[in-house]
């Protein structure tokens, strides 16, 4: 993969008068200056709200935000851009989805299946739906290395639920989720199939399609592209089956007094305003992932993160967790080390990450830490980068009180 | 107390520091207690359970138990050697100075009043870690707020 | 108030090889320099996730965030920051406010009321909640001259709805409504008022305290700031004691494996990643208006909706909707020509206006109209532009067969 | 036909088309009808409604009602002239033509087949504009679906 450091800006920000170290991607990602200017871009030449204008300007701008329909269909194999619904993120659309598949699927009793590694984004909504419909909600299990326990969810689809919803990707252990045999698993057993693919589409090439998943979602800042833009791509036959969401403008067909009927998708789920710039900008952030390649991305996160377990590892005291296998997350603690301490530590020496339970309260407690210190890799990372981090834990050490090993 | 130097690193987690973290003060429950709050920040999955035992208007003893940051767990033990004994007046005076000196009061901070908790001056220069030195203090307050 | 074209880049930009003359700012405005380059400059410095990392970058990005956010309450006069909840937009606030406020305080039977002037954004969630609820959804009408029958309005009053919502100013008429004296008598009625604030929180200076809505919302799009933020504003009391939209990250406060409780407000409501640069580019945008002085602004528009209806209503044929007291949108219809007609018309001429039912269909019926053509005027439109305006329209006359007056 | 020049009004509003828009050809409605079909364009609010008299695959009889921009109305207008007599396989080649047409094609915009219709061969310059035109085929379409 051909160095791209040189395109993000704030790379060349000094923190605490040293150079920035930025392992939080898993968090969110910087943006390279190709997509803040397609952002800028936007604004400055081709602003206009979309779909209700006969003026050029709003011709033109609702061109690009269909271009970016059409983007993002392409990259994650959506075979049509009708499937593409544009949100403000993952939390977003899944909401979206626990909303209204909860109207058209579930009843009192019906099942909703979800694991324990999940985000509170991809759980909340669904206790929610839970909650409120009087439904019963399954977690099923980790092996003890941090992956799903298969045979459990095996178990839980045979009691037939309505609505099963995983990550793709763990954005604390990195577990990668075999997405497509457990999809045709829950197909098998009728239920419809809800993936969170906040830290899968960043990082892997992904084709919805092939992975059958119904619902897929994901946030554009953490792939390079800006704040307040996701998507959640459905088949087009469950989306049309699908109740809406948000009522407002746009999404409509025609309204009366008190009743009204709904646009086609994908304008059902958007009502209002939508995003245009940020839509714009991730289909810049698209184009910039592109040209890099979506397999040498794969790679050179894979690589990194074998360094970084190989250097973190050394460090006495310091425990990883999740498989050996996995995405570019690694997660740590550091002897009797507070996570919160190690990141207010490390950051002096310029390097970011991220401490605390990382919207994933289940499965702290199934780890049985409070907390861990996570570090993240992306695309602008290098091996200088993980040598920082471990520089930085050894200071630590020092500073707790540790001897160096 | 040491003035803040450097990255402030050192002050933070001086030895003082370290110690009431490792070995916190007042620490487990109360059988007989009067009050018990259960606080969390959220941010970092801090956890805090202070119990107090009232008794005419004056803290006859107190326990915390929870996990969390050096500093809140520092900051909750050094909390409970000050207001051990103290009525709550005098237990709510030592809070506001508390504040005060995460507020980077240098009077505040060279109140001898705050005892041992004057060496968390320094989390002031960590505006993050601020929520981390409060939190016991906010389950004090959370604690007393229904008495006169 | 100073002329602030030179600031806004895309009135630069030829449309048809002609000066844009845009005219369309109640559906979004253009943005100014200072804006487009706070977005990007907080992209370029200082970009992380919010209040959850112990890092430098993340505090800064944090604190940037909550300048915002007390930027905003400052503005519309509330009280509280905690009263500011960011979101998408208008839509996306109404939406919260019927799914939260319809959770909290509908049951069968109970009454909703809203104004036959609302944008869709502001009736049909109100629709959805009362078709969910069994709740009874009234419509007040509206006076021969486009006013809010406040008669009708108190005879609605008299069965005791638990939910008032209208708009502050019509995006159709420019009708501006007596928010503090219908939200007086709502209260009196035992209602909880909330208003669509979105034409009014950009032309007017609003003061939300004053105006004793509980909840009030607004678009940044349509006030010099970026797509993609908004604002719902509520009385701390009342958001305190309603239940949570979103479940995701950043709302909760435990989360256990099938319940969780929740963080304190604003962040009850604000689930998973914000849109900082977002709402740094709104505090931006606030800034710019703050510095023209919203006096300034609201005698600007005045003046120009004045000598607009005056230019316009010269025209053989033109026929004007709405009050003589308005802000600063003019609806009209111009003899046989469809509006839709009359937007491609004077488009070729640089002119940008919207045509047809401006998301406001129940209204459009009461005008016995299918659609009308809407301009709308912001802080860089001139005289100029209503001229272009006028003199585009004589050229949709002339098209279509009629004489020069 | 006139080319396309200028801003391209001209064409667009041609004498033919404000004719057909002030004057539609077959406005109204069927009582015997085989098929009636409503369609909006939520855009701007145009409404469409078309009634066809289907006998033995032909198009015996056409009307249609609503409201709308002069593209819509008059395209309607000259489809129904168009498609009145034929069978419905003729119908859906010139509806499929006059597609064709609004995407631009210079050949399709003097095929004869399209009579009156090709009148509208200047909307292709306005994008937004299409789907006006092709409201009334659209309607068409939805109207001929289920059938062989
Ligand atoms: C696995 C996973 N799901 C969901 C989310 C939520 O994404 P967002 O905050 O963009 O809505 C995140 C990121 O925080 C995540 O890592
Ligand atoms: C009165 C009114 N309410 C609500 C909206 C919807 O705002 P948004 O599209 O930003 O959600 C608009 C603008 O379209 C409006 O004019």
């Amino acid at each position: 993969m051909r160095d791209p450091r040189a395109d993000f800006p704030i790379l060349g920000e000094p923190v605490h008068g040293r150079r920035l170290v930025y392992l939080d991607s898993a968090a969110t990602t910087q943006k390279p200056r190709q997509v803040i200017e397609a952002v800028a871009d936007y604004y400055r030449r081709l602003n206009a709200n979309v779909h209700r204008g006969a003026y050029d300007l709003a011709v033109r701008a609702t061109e690009a935000y269909e271009d970016a329909r059409a983007a993002v269909a392409a990259f994650v194999g959506a075979p049509d851009p009708r499937g593409v619904v544009f949100v403000r993120g993952t939390t977003e659309a899944l909401n979206l989805a626990a909303s209204s598949l909860g109207r058209l699927k579930v009843r009192a009793g019906d099942g909703i299946v979800v694991t324990a590694m999940e985000h509170h984004s991809n759980l909340i909504p669904w206790q929610l739906l839970a909650q409120e419909r009087a439904a019963r909600l399954e977690m099923v299990e980790l092996t003890p290395q941090g992956e799903l326990d298969v045979d459990g969810y095996r178990r839980a689809l045979e009691r037939r639920p309505k609505i099963v919803a995983f990550t793709h990707v763990s954005n604390v252990l990195g577990t990668i989720n075999p997405v497509a045999e457990l999809a045709r698993l829950a197909h098998e057993a009728g239920a419809v199939v809800v993936v969170d693919g906040a830290q899968a589409v960043p990082h892997l090439a992904v084709n919805v399609a092939e992975l059958g998943a119904d619902l897929y979602a994901f946030s554009g800042h953490k792939m390079l592209g800006p704040m307040g833009v996701g998507v959640l791509v459905g088949t087009p036959e469950l989306l049309d089956a699908m109740p809406p969401y948000h009522g407002g403008g746009e999404m409509i067909r025609t309204v009366q007094d008190t009743t009204a009927t709904y646009a086609p998708i994908p304008h059902k789920f958007e009502a209002g305003t939508p995003n245009v710039a940020g839509a714009v900008g991730l289909k810049a952030a698209i184009a910039y992932l592109g040209a890099l390649g979506m397999a040498e991305v794969a790679a050179h996160e894979r690589a990194l993160t074998g360094y970084a377990r190989e250097r973190l590892a050394a460090i006495e005291g310091l425990r990883l967790y999740g498989p050996e296998e996995r995405a570019g997350v690694v997660s740590f603690t550091l002897a009797d080390i507070h996570p919160h301490d190690l990141a207010t530590i490390v950051d002096s020496e310029g390097v970011a990450i991220r401490a605390g339970h990382h919207c994933a309260q289940p499965l702290m407690r199934r780890l049985d830490v409070p907390a861990t210190a996570r570090a993240s890799f992306y695309v602008y990372n290098t091996r200088e980068d993980v040598d920082a981090l471990a520089g930085a834990l050894e200071k630590a050490r020092a500073l707790f009180g540790y001897a160096r090993a | 107390m040491p003035e803040a130097e450097g990255d402030g690193l050192a002050e933070l987690y001086q030895e003082l520091i370290l110690d009431h973290y490792r070995r916190p003060r007042n620490q487990g429950s109360l059988e007989a207690h009067t009050s018990r709050v259960a606080l969390a920040n959220p941010t970092c999955g801090d956890e805090l359970e202070l119990d107090l035992l009232l008794e005419g208007g004056t803290i006859r003893d107190v326990r915390f138990s929870g996990h969390g940051c050096s500093i809140s767990q520092a900051s909750a033990s050094m909390m409970t050697q000050l207001i051990k004994g103290k009525t709550l007046d005098e237990a709510r005076r030592l809070a506001a100075r508390f504040s005060e000196m995460m507020r980077g009061s240098a009077d505040a901070a060279h109140d001898r009043a705050l005892g041992e908790a004057r060496a968390l001056a320094g989390v002031a220069r960590f505006p993050v870690r601020v929520k981390c030195a409060l939190l016991g203090w906010s389950a004090l307050e959370e604690s007393t707020r229904d008495h006169p």
